[in-house]
């Protein structure tokens, strides 16, 4: 069982994953990658909900079941932006974020 | 007192004849409006006799002439107390400035008939000619000062339109505007005058105001601004206004230039009527100036006398015959205010204000005829200059004779009217201010003098080569001449001094020999000094006036005044103020809106850079602001 | 129907019926009959009002009718009128009457031209009829708005800039306005009770101080930019000078009396304390903006622009009146604004139909223009005499009214400024002749010049219109100083009730 | 529970319904036909948006996950209508050859997206609102890139689905956060618990980033311009106007239900928002050429104005949302339907490409003045009144600078929207763009726009009813 480990420790881990995610979507080049680093701060909420439940209201389900849908819906979101990133690749020949500039100022 | 209700058609007839020639003037032949004009203003002039003649002498006035308003109504209204009427009022100087004023212009009417046949816009000028007279028959019975502002401006409009009548002539154009604006800055002295007045006394109205010991001025006394008392403003700034008008020094430089209006025209406005109207106003606010403010009084004292003299002295060095006689008009009007100025109030006392009355009556006159007569000159030679004219004599008779007769009525030559009404003021002076009668008696001599100058080097010297052999002027032409030369013949047996004074009752005047002797003799003197100088062509002159030198030249010049004038409005105001504040606003104000519009677009072009199309840079923003916020909010949370 | 609202909805009707007509003819027919109904329509008003106060009919504001729009905001349509409206909308009535003659021959675009035309026109009518602010707001931009397109499509010189600067300047005059009103709104009842938009209902109450000392400033500034406040004048001689004839008639003829009106009906009215308070340094700008404004106009050489500053110069005078807060002050305050409207009108009409013979609004290029042109010749002289305050036209009665009533003032500091503002009787004077002087009379300058042919009858009709007016004010002046006095004793004694402090 | 209480979200079921019908239709309609499942769709749509106006009773479902109420009926009404036009507008386009394969993808992604929405309005708890927030987000990504040929519109797909998604995960760690604090996810036990402290802050921002996402404010915005922009114009109408709407509408109820204990804490936040937003929106529009991306500056200026009617936090301010959004809809989508029919018939997608179309298709270029000054707030058009009652609520919360800043802002706008009026009156151009008569669908729609535009200003009753509503969901 986990009782030996305090709330906190859970707490620290997603925050530093939320933050792994959060500067590897602004840092990382490669559209897959960025794409795996919002997976990372997913799954911080994911640990965040259970966590909570868990530990603070572990007479109810809510936190468990909103991180179910959160990773539902990171799939169906995984999907599209993937199909969208093959569509890219087919224009540019590459998934290199920083040649995704045609539209700006 | 509705007996004297027919008099608001006297100068109700010249409107009429104005609106109608002014309308329908360019439809007709010329001289319909010429001739409706004259009848027109003949019949006011009629009219005005009667007034006169019932006015002075219908019943006895032993308690003094009674101030008669048959006709008023309000035109327009401020406040309760304060409001502009229009009406007539009848008093022995307003009636006498009636019959000057239908007089002189049915003259001036019946001689233009002639004097401007032919000429393109004749309808035009009589209509302009109508509309003058009417604006001042309106001025002179005001019943209120602001009446009186009104038709006083309505004169300075009718007196712009005549000077410049020959409007595609530069030098008219110019003539009448630097007259419209000098003396709009007179009038606006005038209105700030009647706005301090109305300020402190609460009303417009003539019989409030010059009623004697009337009470309004009571709270007056306490009222003070720079050290100077409400009234001594207020009448000094009205008295700005009349100067403007009567053209006193430093004002007068519009009247010379005024000449280049049609003769006539210089005759009635600039000689006759019009550059009374200052004179008149003063009169006509005699008491208040008396009583009120006394210093006024004084400035007005000395500024007729200085420009008497003044311009006495320019106009013995002027060629342009219309100027000369332009000059003599300032000096005389100068005479006109200095007798006002050392007036007292009330019989014996009042003794300046009928002279100068009486003499702007006889002024009026033989000034007219001076003119009419120049006219006629100028019609028979087509020149201004005295150097084209000599011995017209034997050319122009009537012209001659009735030339003669103004030149010796002016000098004072008695029995003829000059002399006696220029011997009522230098009697006043006398009695008063002994440094002012000096002056007059000089100024005696000199106007002598240069009179003759002009008589003599017209009609005597040796002939000029005319391009036409000069001829006497029509009939209706030398009608007017002859009649105004009867006129000053007689106009100074008027007993003046029972009809005109300062409190409406009469007293009684005896030669004061004393003054008329002299008088009379430097008057002489001038006469012959002119005789030597003048009646054969000889070279005296010219030496004199190289002796004379820089002296000569000043006076020739008219001591530069209306260089000044040129240099203060065209350099001062157009360049130092009129330009750097286009410009200011063009550049300063205008460009700190615009710069506004500038500088939002210039960011915009600076910042477009965040929109960078990187996807990351967004991501980078969001989450920046994200925690931007967050921080914040912590932090006040805190 | 109400006699005012009918005076928006003929404008509507006109516009509507332009919409069905095809090409310059029928559209300017039908702009002439519908805005010729109008001047009738005003005209029944101006006498059936004159009639209710004869008989006695003392309320401050007559044919009112109250409609409610959007209750929970108590917004309503509220109109109604008293002699100062009722004098605006007669001059509004003339000046669109004239100009719609004055472009008489607008062929481009013709249809839009006079729809956008009478289009501003709705708005200026719909202003000064409402007595609800958020009426009258509406009506207020809605008659801003369409001088962007008249003055960037008919426009001529500069057009686009000169139309996006008035556009913009007054915009931001409007959003100042905006927040005084909202600011009005919502001090509309301090002690309890629904809020409300209703002018007259304000008027009953007193506004918190310090409220009144921040709103009051936004409203009258907000207003003093249509009103050519300095220095916030300076979209007027551009969008003046690139406006076709009949815009600029109607723009400085009107429009610019909107500021004025709305500054003593909305700001005064409504604030009175903090007018009372704030009061001195307007009338220094107002002071400054008459001489200024007279100066600048000295040195220009583009007839429109002398025009545009001469308006600077009268609009600062309106404002500088109403500023004095007594009855003699506000009443020559209203009577230059008519007379303003009307002679800067007739001057704008004047300038387009010269420029349209002439091709120049170059002053130094045209001369001796009284021989070619007589009758617009003497018309401008007329307007000038108008401008310059010549007695017998309306210049003189409203500059008058304007300076007694200023100089009653008890305070020095008041007859001081008056007394510098009056001396710009005198700089009128010498711009007005300069500018006579120079186009009209002496020689006649470009050879080009010497076959004009005169004023068409159109153009006379509108210039005559305008004379009439201008004329009729200036003779017989008494009674409509009258009307605007009695209409002027309830906004005066609430500014007298005021106590500075 | 019985399956009657499921009549209380009738509008999802409809829309569910009416896509799969749309699937089905797909399906049976041979290759040939395609073209005719565009009337049919449109036509099963406006049925939908009719049904949707018949009033139903308000109640909650799911032990309140899910709540109906009269306001949010009218909201989704509102929704409804948008879409219809969007899809008249969207006929021509969709009628085109490249895209006749995929009509159906069209109206279904569409529709998901509104159902999606719908949802997010009716949520009564944040399982709810993230799960309806996820379904109008996913599809609109798919949509982004619904030319799949062009680079512009991959890009804006790609653009679209990252950053949506990198938003709703810092959203969704606010909830978690959230729910860590009060310890549920059901909206009226939030209410209850949430109090000024640091970990509810954090949460709060958080959420406020995803939504200010969604809404497109600064600094959240950056992916507007270019999404609208690579977008083809029938989905760039669809995000300015649909999903900015309901996103705008579930912002306020949520900020006025939620969080309305803590709105001392969140009225400064949003005040520096919308200044923030507003202004630089501005700045961007400014001197934008590309029509499409014009709009979607000036779109955001809107939502910063939108917020300052979320600023007075009471009913007035959820009225004036509310009504502004409806005027906006119609407005907004006025302007995209004149782009999109230019756009049909020329392809021209420039302002400077509009010079002198007044002179060629004066119709269009008056509705398009129209909406612009509708867009600027310009009386006597419903802009106007939208752009008024949201500064009155501004203004009744006390923020009279703020309003100032507004209104100079919408000062600046009209500079931008008169630019694009100057080029279809002013400007002159040798060779404009030629007359051309769009398609029946299209006139239709923008007659609708126009109605839309003149009539919501002057009927004060709309106002009044919405104030009535909001007044009933509020309390």
């Amino acid at each position: 069982m986990i009782q030996g480990i305090p709330l906190e420790h859970f707490l620290i881990v997603s925050t530093i994953m939320f933050f792994i995610g959060v500067c590897g979507f602004i840092i990382r080049r490669n559209l897959i990658t960025m794409l795996m680093a919002i997976e990372l701060i997913l799954n911080s909420v994911n640990i965040n909900f259970v966590v909570f439940n868990r530990y603070l209201y572990p007479d109810q389900l809510q936190g468990h079941f909103f991180s179910l849908f959160i990773v539902g819906i990171a799939a169906a979101e995984a999907s599209v932006a993937i199909a969208l990133i093959i569509n890219i690749y087919r224009k540019l020949q590459n998934i290199d974020v920083e040649n995704v500039n045609e539209l700006r100022f | 007192m509705t007996g004297y209700a027919y008099t608001i058609l006297i100068p109700m007839i010249p409107l009429v004849m104005f609106l109608v020639t002014g309308l329908l003037g360019m439809k007709w032949k010329p001289i319909v409006s010429g001739l409706l004009g004259t009848i027109g203003m003949g019949t006011s002039w009629v009219l005005s006799l009667i007034t006169a003649g019932s006015y002075f002498f219908g019943g006895h006035h032993a308690e003094g002439f009674q101030t008669i308003i048959p006709f008023e109504t309000t035109w327009l209204r401020f406040t309760e107390t304060l409001h502009i009427n229009i009406g007539v009022l009848l008093d022995p100087i307003s009636v006498m400035m009636l019959v000057v004023i239908t007089t002189i212009s049915f003259m001036v009417h019946l001689y233009s008939l002639g004097y401007m046949k032919g000429e393109k816009g004749f309808a035009r000028f009589y209509a302009f000619l109508s509309l003058f007279t009417f604006s001042m028959l309106g001025l002179v019975i005001a019943t209120n000062i602001f009446q009186m502002y009104i038709f006083w401006e309505l004169v300075g409009v009718s007196s712009f339109l005549l000077i410049g009548f020959y409007y595609t002539k530069p030098s008219a154009v110019a003539a009448s505007k630097k007259a419209f604006i000098v003396t709009r800055f007179a009038d606006l002295g005038f209105l700030i005058g009647i706005l301090i007045l109305s300020f402190v006394t609460g009303t417009f109205d003539f019989g409030k105001l010059t009623e004697p010991g009337t009470a309004i001025f009571g709270s007056a006394a306490s009222m003070s601004f720079m050290g100077i008392s409400a009234l001594t403003w207020a009448m000094t700034l009205i008295f700005i206004g009349g100067a403007g008008k009567s053209a006193m020094f430093p004002l007068h430089i519009w009247l010379p230039d005024a000449m280049e209006g049609p003769t006539p025209v210089s005759a009635l406005i600039h000689a006759a009527t019009m550059v009374v109207a200052g004179v008149f106003l003063v009169a006509r606010m005699f008491p208040v100036i008396h009583f009120q403010a006394p210093d006024a009084q004084e400035i007005i004292g000395y500024v007729g006398g200085f420009t008497s003299l003044f311009a006495a002295v320019i106009a013995i060095t002027q060629y342009d015959i219309k100027r000369v006689l332009a000059f003599s008009t300032l000096s005389q009007l100068g005479y006109m205010m200095l007798a006002l100025g050392v007036s007292g109030y009330g019989g014996e006392e009042g003794l300046g204000y009928m002279a100068s009355m009486f003499h702007l009556f006889t002024h009026a006159m033989f000034k007219a005829l001076l003119f009419l007569g120049a006219g006629s000159i100028i019609h028979a030679v087509h020149s201004n200059y005295m150097y084209d004219m000599g011995g017209l004599r034997k050319y122009l008779p009537i012209t001659h004779i009735t030339f003669l007769i103004a030149c010796l009525t002016i000098a004072g030559v008695p029995p003829l009217s000059g002399f006696f009404s220029k011997d009522e003021i230098l009697v006043a002076a006398l009695h008063h201010n002994k440094l002012l009668f000096a002056v007059e008696f000089l100024v005696a001599g000199l106007t002598a003098f240069y009179m003759f100058r002009l008589y003599f080097s017209v009609f005597w010297g040796k002939d000029r080569h005319y391009h036409h052999t000069p001829h006497e002027s029509p009939l209706t032409m030398s009608i007017p001449l002859m009649f105004l030369a009867v006129a000053s013949v007689f106009a100074g047996f008027l007993p003046f001094h029972h009809l005109v004074t300062s409190d409406k009752m009469g007293f009684d005047t005896e030669m004061h020999m004393a003054v008329a002797a002299p008088s009379v003799l430097i008057g002489l003197f001038g006469i012959a000094m002119a005789w030597i100088l003048y009646k054969k062509e000889s070279a005296v002159p010219e030496k004199l006036a190289q002796r004379w030198g820089i002296l000569y030249t000043a006076t020739y010049n008219k001591f530069y005044f209306d260089e000044i004038y040129l240099f203060v409005t065209k350099k001062i105001i157009f360049n130092y103020i009129s330009r750097p504040i286009a410009w200011f606003d063009r550049h300063i104000i205008d460009g700190f809106m615009v710069g506004i519009g500038l500088v939002t677009e210039k960011i915009a072009y600076q910042i477009k850079g965040m929109q960078s199309g990187q996807l990351q840079h967004y991501a980078f923003m969001f989450v920046a602001g994200t925690l931007a916020l967050a921080l914040s909010l912590v932090y006040f949370l805190m | 129907m109400n006699i005012l609202t009918s005076l928006v909805v003929i404008p509507i009707l006109t516009i509507i019926a332009i919409l069905f007509t095809k090409g310059l003819k029928g559209a300017r027919l039908v702009s002439a009959i519908g805005m010729g109904v109008q001047l009738l329509v005003t005209a029944v008003l101006l006498f059936s009002y004159l009639g209710l106060r004869k008989a006695g009919v003392t309320d401050e504001m007559v044919f009112t009718a109250d409609y409610t729009w959007f209750k929970s905001l108590n917004i309503h349509y509220f109109i109604g009128v008293d002699g100062i409206a009722v004098a605006m909308l007669c001059l509004t009535s003339i000046v669109v009457f004239a100009g719609i003659f004055a472009s008489w021959e607008m062929e481009y675009l013709s249809r839009e031209f006079f729809i956008s035309l009478i289009l501003l026109a709705t708005g200026v009518y719909g202003f000064f009829i409402s007595l609800d602010l958020f009426t009258m707001f509406l009506f207020y931009e809605l008659a801003v708005i369409p001088m962007y397109l008249l003055i960037g499509v008919w426009g001529s010189g500069p057009k686009e800039s000169s139309a996006m600067k008035l556009t913009l300047m007054l915009m931001g005059g409007s959003a100042l306005l905006m927040v005084g009103i909202f600011g009005i709104y919502y001090n509309s009842a301090p002690d309890g009770g629904p809020l409300t938009f209703n002018i007259l209902e304000i008027a009953k109450i007193q506004m918190p101080v310090e409220a009144q000392r921040f709103f009051f400033p936004f409203t009258f500034v907000g207003f003093g930019i249509l009103g050519a406040l300095f220095p916030f004048h300076t979209w007027s001689p551009d969008g003046h000078a690139s406006a076709p004839t009949a815009v600029s008639m109607l723009h400085a003829g009107v429009l610019m009396k909107l500021g004025g009106y709305g500054c003593f009906r909305v700001a005064m009215f409504l604030m009175p304390e903090a007018a009372q308070e704030m009061a001195w340094i307007f009338i220094i700008l107002t002071t400054i903006s008459v001489v200024y404004g007279a100066f600048g106009a000295i040195w220009q050489t583009d007839l429109k622009f002398i025009n545009a500053y001469s308006s600077v110069s009268h609009c600062g005078l309106v404002i500088f009146a109403l500023l004095m807060m007594n009855e003699t002050g506000m009443d020559g305050a209203i009577l230059q604004m008519i007379s303003h409207g009307l002679m800067t009108a007739l001057f704008f009409a004047l300038i387009g139909m010269i420029y349209g013979r002439t091709h120049t609004r170059d002053v130094t290029k045209m001369g001796g223009l009284m021989k070619v042109i007589p009758f617009l010749a003497v018309v401008y002289m007329i307007a000038g005499f108008a401008s310059l305050g010549l007695p017998g036209l309306s210049g003189f009665v409203a500059e008058m009214t304007v300076f007694v009533g200023a100089f009653q003032h008890q305070d020095m500091f008041h007859r001081v400024v008056t007394v510098v503002v009056a001396s710009s009787i005198v700089i009128t004077a010498v711009y007005i002749l300069r500018v006579v002087g120079m186009i009209l009379l002496g020689p006649i300058k470009d050879s080009h010049h010497e076959h004009l042919e005169d004023a068409k009858w159109f153009e006379k009709l509108s210039t005559v219109t305008l004379v009439l007016a201008v004329a009729a004010i200036g003779i017989a002046p008494l009674w409509l100083s009258d009307t605007i006095i009695s209409s002027l004793k309830p906004i005066v004694e609430r500014l007298a009730m005021a106590i500075p402090f | 529970m019985d399956l009657g209480q499921f009549i209380l979200m009738r509008q999802e079921l409809l829309l569910t319904l009416a896509a799969v019908v749309v699937l089905i239709a797909e399906i049976a309609t041979s290759e040939k036909n395609k073209a005719r499942l565009v009337p049919f769709s449109i036509g099963l749509f406006a049925l939908v948006t009719i049904i949707g106006f018949i009033p139903g009773q308000e109640g909650t479902l799911f032990g309140g996950s899910y709540q109906s109420s009269p306001l949010t009926m009218f909201m989704k009404n509102i929704l409804n209508m948008a879409v219809l036009i969007i899809f008249l507008q969207a006929e021509g386009w969709l009628r085109k050859e490249e895209n006749l394969d995929k009509i159906s993808e069209y109206f279904i992604l569409t529709i998901a997206t509104l159902i999606g929405m719908n949802f997010m309005i009716s949520a009564g708890d944040f399982l709810i609102f993230y799960i309806g927030l996820e379904t109008a987000t996913i599809p609109i990504a798919g949509l982004a890139a619904f030319d799949k040929y062009k680079s512009q519109s991959a890009e804006a797909g790609i653009k679209l689905i990252l950053s949506s998604a990198l938003s709703s995960g810092i959203l969704l760690f606010g909830l978690s956060l959230l729910y860590g604090a009060t310890g549920s996810i059901y909206f009226a036990d939030i209410a209850g618990k949430v109090a000024p402290n640091a970990l509810i802050a954090l949460g709060f921002i958080f959420f406020v980033s995803g939504m200010g996402f969604k809404i497109s404010l600064v600094p959240f915005h950056f992916w507007t311009a270019d999404v609208y922009e690579g977008a083809p114009i029938g989905v760039t109408s669809y995000l300015s106007v649909v999903s900015k709407g309901a996103a705008a509408f579930i912002f306020t109820i949520i900020l006025f239900t939620v969080f309305k204990n803590i709105v001392d804490m969140w009225q400064p936040l949003i005040y520096t928002l919308a200044v923030f937003t507003m202004t630089l929106a501005n700045l961007f529009a400014l001197r934008q050429d590309n029509i499409k991306r014009f709009l979607a500056f000036s779109s955001i200026a809107q939502a910063g104005f939108i917020l300052l009617g979320v600023l007075n936090a009471g009913e007035l301010g959820m009225t004036s949302v509310v009504y502004f959004v409806l005027v906006y809809v119609f407005t907004n989508l006025g302007a995209f339907g004149v782009v999109a029919a230019v756009h049909n018939a020329s392809g021209v997608e420039t302002i400077s490409g509009y010079n002198g179309l007044y002179k060629t298709n004066p119709k269009l270029s008056l509705l398009m003045t129209l909406s612009l000054f509708s867009l600027a707030g310009i009386p006597p058009v419903a802009g106007f009144f939208g752009k008024f009652f949201l500064f009155t609520a501004a203004a009744g919360a006390g923020y009279y600078i703020l309003v100032l800043i507004a209104v100079l802002n919408a000062t600046i706008s009209l500079y931008y929207y008169l630019r694009v009026v100057k080029a279809m009156f002013i400007d002159q151009n040798e060779q404009p763009i030629p007359t051309f008569r769009s398609s029946n669908a299209m006139r239709l729609a923008l007659v609708m726009c126009v109605a839309g535009v003149f009539i919501i200003g002057f009927a004060s009753g709309i106002f009044e009813y919405i104030r009535t509503i909001s007044q009933l969901f509020l309390n």
